[in-house]
């Protein structure tokens, strides 16, 4: 049973070109049903973005570890979703766990960008959007609306899940807050054995496909070029 | 004939008998345990692990890997547990698998590589493959591949002293000539030559102006390269008597078996593991459907068996 | 901003200034003449045409060609109609299409490089490529491109001769390591160098078990290689301040952008143009495209242009 | 206005694997239709043969030569074509000129082998088809077939056409006929710049797209290994 925050790696059969699985986190499981939600970047997304309904795609998954629910100690803090573009594929199967016990901050460039927006609206305790023009909730980015929220207010009682552009998660990393980041790296196997996805934590080089793709936020040390 | 009946047996020298001639190509099925979710170890010839240096090594900052067309580039940057743990950790799993044991190393100097080889040989492994060609270190490693002087040393070095475990040099594909460098292997008791390691290369992302490695080079690997390798494979065979394992781009039986015919006694199976797990089971499982469709018993049958005149 | 108002000119040394970087690559279209019902010829920086030898060659016997993941080998064996009927026919043809001329010549020895540069010289060609880094001819060629002495002399003996074309010098991907044959080059007075020629490759049909290429071996070009040309082109680059013209794999204005960030001056365009003959015209358009996109007006801008540092 | 004999090059846009277009005989042009005949040899027909109405290719052509016509001196004689297996796809499009003033003979590994039989049957003045295995018309080759038609007659009576496999063009050779054979090697350009189809005649190396595809069958030095 796949867990909110692992991923699938997805292949296109028959092909040399492109050669690699992609990597992606799985947005949907029902009925038997796994849905993927992608946003077309390069060579596969956009091979993957021609399919018809018969055509064929191969699998490898579930991989990586899973947000950690707010158990134990943390099960008093208030779950704090912050999403910024896809990374909301991430977070909403998290969501659809945490319900109303929960706030999501949902930032990206404009209106388009935010996808499934009304599902996210609708699960979440609180929902505040953002978008750098203003078309959509608060003019500003969601690291500003979270920088107000917790404006104030004692920062034990949140729990950052963030999944976004690496820059977005390095300025959430700056607020000082307890919680998890899902980072993405290029992969090549996503099993382990390639060592492609390293992150760099305070601890040393840390698989992406394997000891994350979710990590204690507070661990990782932020230096992409 | 059923898979049993067919005999694909082969030997790396007088040390190392393999029951089949596929194995892992090494950093690409980590420490061994990381692939027994996906196939039995235990199928393939031998397992050839992540590459071992004398000390634990971090690697280099990411982006680490990128895909070119029907390739890959990567510059792990030899990223290893160091000596000391691999023997102590890894590779009582790894021999716990079942299959042959055969450690890739990679040294700083010849000095190293003897004592990384010894220690090696004290922990019981079944093969040790000499990296002397990996791109995406600095020192050590790939400048004994390509220095005929050095890397004839160092072979000499590492032979005097270790008798127990098959040794397999690892030959870079930039070896002028490789012959020369095969040849040099054989000569100072090499058990077999391997080849070939990744090709050094680069690519650029036009919009942000940067390399999409990190550390600028790393080494192509995949289908892109199984043209440059069977040349490579074969122009070797030609100059040496030990066996030549052969690498690069091996997907499908039908892959290995062109090796084969180019002069290979064994293959390793590196990028395709990464698309699919269980790929070295699939390229096996290739090769004996090759072997049972064509009527061929006896894999040695195939070593080296083109047919370059008129008929 | 339209086409026009963009500054794509580069100059070739003192020679030969071109008014775009891209150029055609030796061997992919013909004598020139065949691709004018394609496209204007004059639209390009140069054509770079067949290699020429003293005397007609007959090539290769068929297969000649084969294809391989992302690319083909060729052994076409340097099929050409000698440096008299070059001169007396397929030249002045050639001149007449109003773009500069770039002669592609091979010698089986220095004399030999000489004497055809010399009568190119007196024919009146702009430029003059030395191929000596052809995988299909036995002798000659690549002899050149792989021994850094008689890589020197070669190069002597042509710049002591000729002083009218500008000399280019072909890189082989083989020279190890390539900058020093680069430098010599220089030191030599070559007004240029381009890189890379194909990569000696082979490939194998399984079922009759035979080489796919007559000759066995050929040379490795298209998307295949343009990593590892890339690579060569940046370390070249850094070797030397005469100018390098990047080669391999180059499809589309990208692609080209992408070797002008490495260090490249221009770029010649070639088995892209088997799969659209038009290829190097939609080279030129999707530089300019870049350049407008990016609001660059001076291609020189871009030359070596690749970041590296942290941001 | 493509001719009997001449070729396209057919190539899959967006896909670098396969990288080269492949050359196929036209084999109808009808009502600004294009259409080839082809069967599937290896990875570019193999996609070839799972495209679906609305997919594109990209054509070059027409490209190459043609079979010339029986005129001038050659008008008395009667066109023998000769198909084996796909060879036919290059031979329909002259035998629909020809008519009833040919001989046809179709040689194949069997009757599966034998493609548009009925038309050509049909279209053709006197038809013979050939299998191995006798499933279809007499049981042996098409040389066979030609070798008995001529026996005793006049060969100068005769101008051949011939399409199929290299062991064939080469055996009809041997029969001392008039004509012509179209021939198929590999090609990369299609446009005679690479050089790679050479074809070995008594005059030299020619190229199969330029000056070919269509020889004189008594020029050609069959050599293939
Ligand atoms: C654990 C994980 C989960 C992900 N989940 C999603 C998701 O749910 N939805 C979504 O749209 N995207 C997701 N991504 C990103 C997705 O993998 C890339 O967008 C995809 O690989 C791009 O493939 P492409 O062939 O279209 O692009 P390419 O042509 O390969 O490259 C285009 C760009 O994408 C980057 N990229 C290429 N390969 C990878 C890779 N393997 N991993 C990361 N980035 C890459 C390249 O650096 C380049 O900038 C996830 C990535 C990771 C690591
Ligand atoms: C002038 C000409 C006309 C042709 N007309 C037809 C036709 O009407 N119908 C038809 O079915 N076939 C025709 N062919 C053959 C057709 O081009 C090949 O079958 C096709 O290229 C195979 O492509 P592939 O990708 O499926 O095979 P590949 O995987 O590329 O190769 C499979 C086999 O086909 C051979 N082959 C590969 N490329 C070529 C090539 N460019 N030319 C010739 N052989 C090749 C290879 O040597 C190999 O043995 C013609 C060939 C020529 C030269
Ligand atoms: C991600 C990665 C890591 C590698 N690490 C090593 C290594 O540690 N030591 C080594 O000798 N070769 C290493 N290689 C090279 C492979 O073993 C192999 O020689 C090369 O990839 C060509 O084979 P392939 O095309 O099947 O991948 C590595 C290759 C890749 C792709
Ligand atoms: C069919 C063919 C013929 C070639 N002939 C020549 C030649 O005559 N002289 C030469 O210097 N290079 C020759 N080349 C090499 C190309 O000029 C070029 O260096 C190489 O193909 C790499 O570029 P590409 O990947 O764009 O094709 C030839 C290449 C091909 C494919
Ligand atoms: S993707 Fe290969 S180790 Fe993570
Ligand atoms: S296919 Fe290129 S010359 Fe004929």
């Amino acid at each position: 049973m796949p867990m909110p925050g692992q991923f699938f790696m997805v292949g296109l059969p028959g092909r040399l070109d492109p050669l690699l699985k992609r990597p992606f986190g799985l947005f949907r499981h029902e009925d038997g049903l796994l849905s993927f939600m992608y946003r077309v970047r390069g060579k596969g997304t956009l091979i993957m973005s021609g399919l018809v309904p018969g055509d064929t795609v191969e699998i490898l998954g579930p991989l990586g570890n899973h947000y950690p629910l707010p158990e134990g100690k943390y099960r008093i803090r208030k779950p704090l979703l912050v999403a910024g573009g896809t990374g909301v594929a991430s977070l909403l199967p998290l969501l659809r766990e945490l319900k109303k016990n929960s706030i999501f901050v949902y930032g990206g460039r404009n209106r388009d960008e935010l996808l499934c927006i009304d599902e996210v609206r609708g699960l979440a305790g609180e929902f505040i959007a953002a978008t750098q023009d203003g078309s959509e909730g608060v003019r500003g980015t969601a690291v500003d609306v979270v920088t107000d929220l917790i404006r104030g207010r004692d920062k034990d009682g949140f729990l950052l899940y963030a999944c976004g552009p690496a820059g977005m998660l390095k300025s959430l990393q700056g607020l000082g807050l307890q919680g998890y980041c899902a980072m993405e790296e290029n992969m090549a196997c996503g099993t382990g054995v390639c060592l492609g996805c390293a992150v760099k934590t305070s601890t040393g080089y840390k698989r992406a496909c394997t000891e994350g793709p979710v990590f204690d936020i507070n661990e990782v040390v932020f230096e992409r070029f | 004939m059923s898979g049993s009946e067919l005999n694909l047996s082969v030997n790396i020298g007088q040390k190392l008998p393999l029951k089949n001639p596929v194995m892992t190509a090494s950093g690409t099925c980590g420490y061994g345990a990381e692939v027994a979710r996906f196939y039995e170890p235990a199928r393939l010839g031998a397992l050839v692990l992540k590459g071992i240096s004398l000390t634990p090594w971090p690697g280099n900052p990411c982006p680490r890997i990128t895909e070119t067309a029907c390739g890959m580039i990567n510059s792990i940057g030899l990223q290893n547990v160091g000596l000391k743990a691999f023997i102590k950790e890894k590779l009582p799993v790894a021999k716990a698998l079942g299959s042959p044991i055969i450690a890739n190393i990679l040294g700083g100097s010849a000095g190293e590589y003897v004592k990384i080889a010894r220690a090696l040989e004290e922990a019981g492994v079944d093969g040790i493959e000499l990296n002397v060609s990996c791109p995406n270190v600095k020192k050590g490693g790939i400048a004994f591949g390509l220095d005929l002087k050095s890397f004839t040393k160092l072979i000499k070095a590492v032979r005097k002293d270790i008798s127990g475990p098959a040794i397999i040099v690892k030959l870079s594909p930039g070896a002028q000539p490789i012959e020369a460098f095969a040849r040099a292997a054989q000569e100072e008791g090499a058990d077999a030559v391997s080849l070939i390691n990744t090709v050094p290369a680069m690519a650029i992302d036009a919009d942000s102006r940067r390399p999409l490695i990190r550390n600028i080079v790393g080494g192509l690997s995949g289908p892109a390269i199984k043209p440059i390798a069977l040349w490579l494979v074969y122009k070797t065979s030609k100059a040496v008597t030990i066996p030549v394992i052969g690498i690069g781009g091996i997907r499908t039986g039908r892959d290995a078996i062109e090796f084969i015919l180019a002069g290979a006694s064994a293959v390793q199976v590196g990028t395709a593991s990464f698309v699919d797990p269980a790929a070295p089971v699939r390229v096996l499982e290739g090769i004996e459907g090759y072997m049972r469709e064509k009527g061929i018993k006896d894999i040695s049958a195939l070593v080296g068996g083109l047919v370059t005149g008129c008929s």
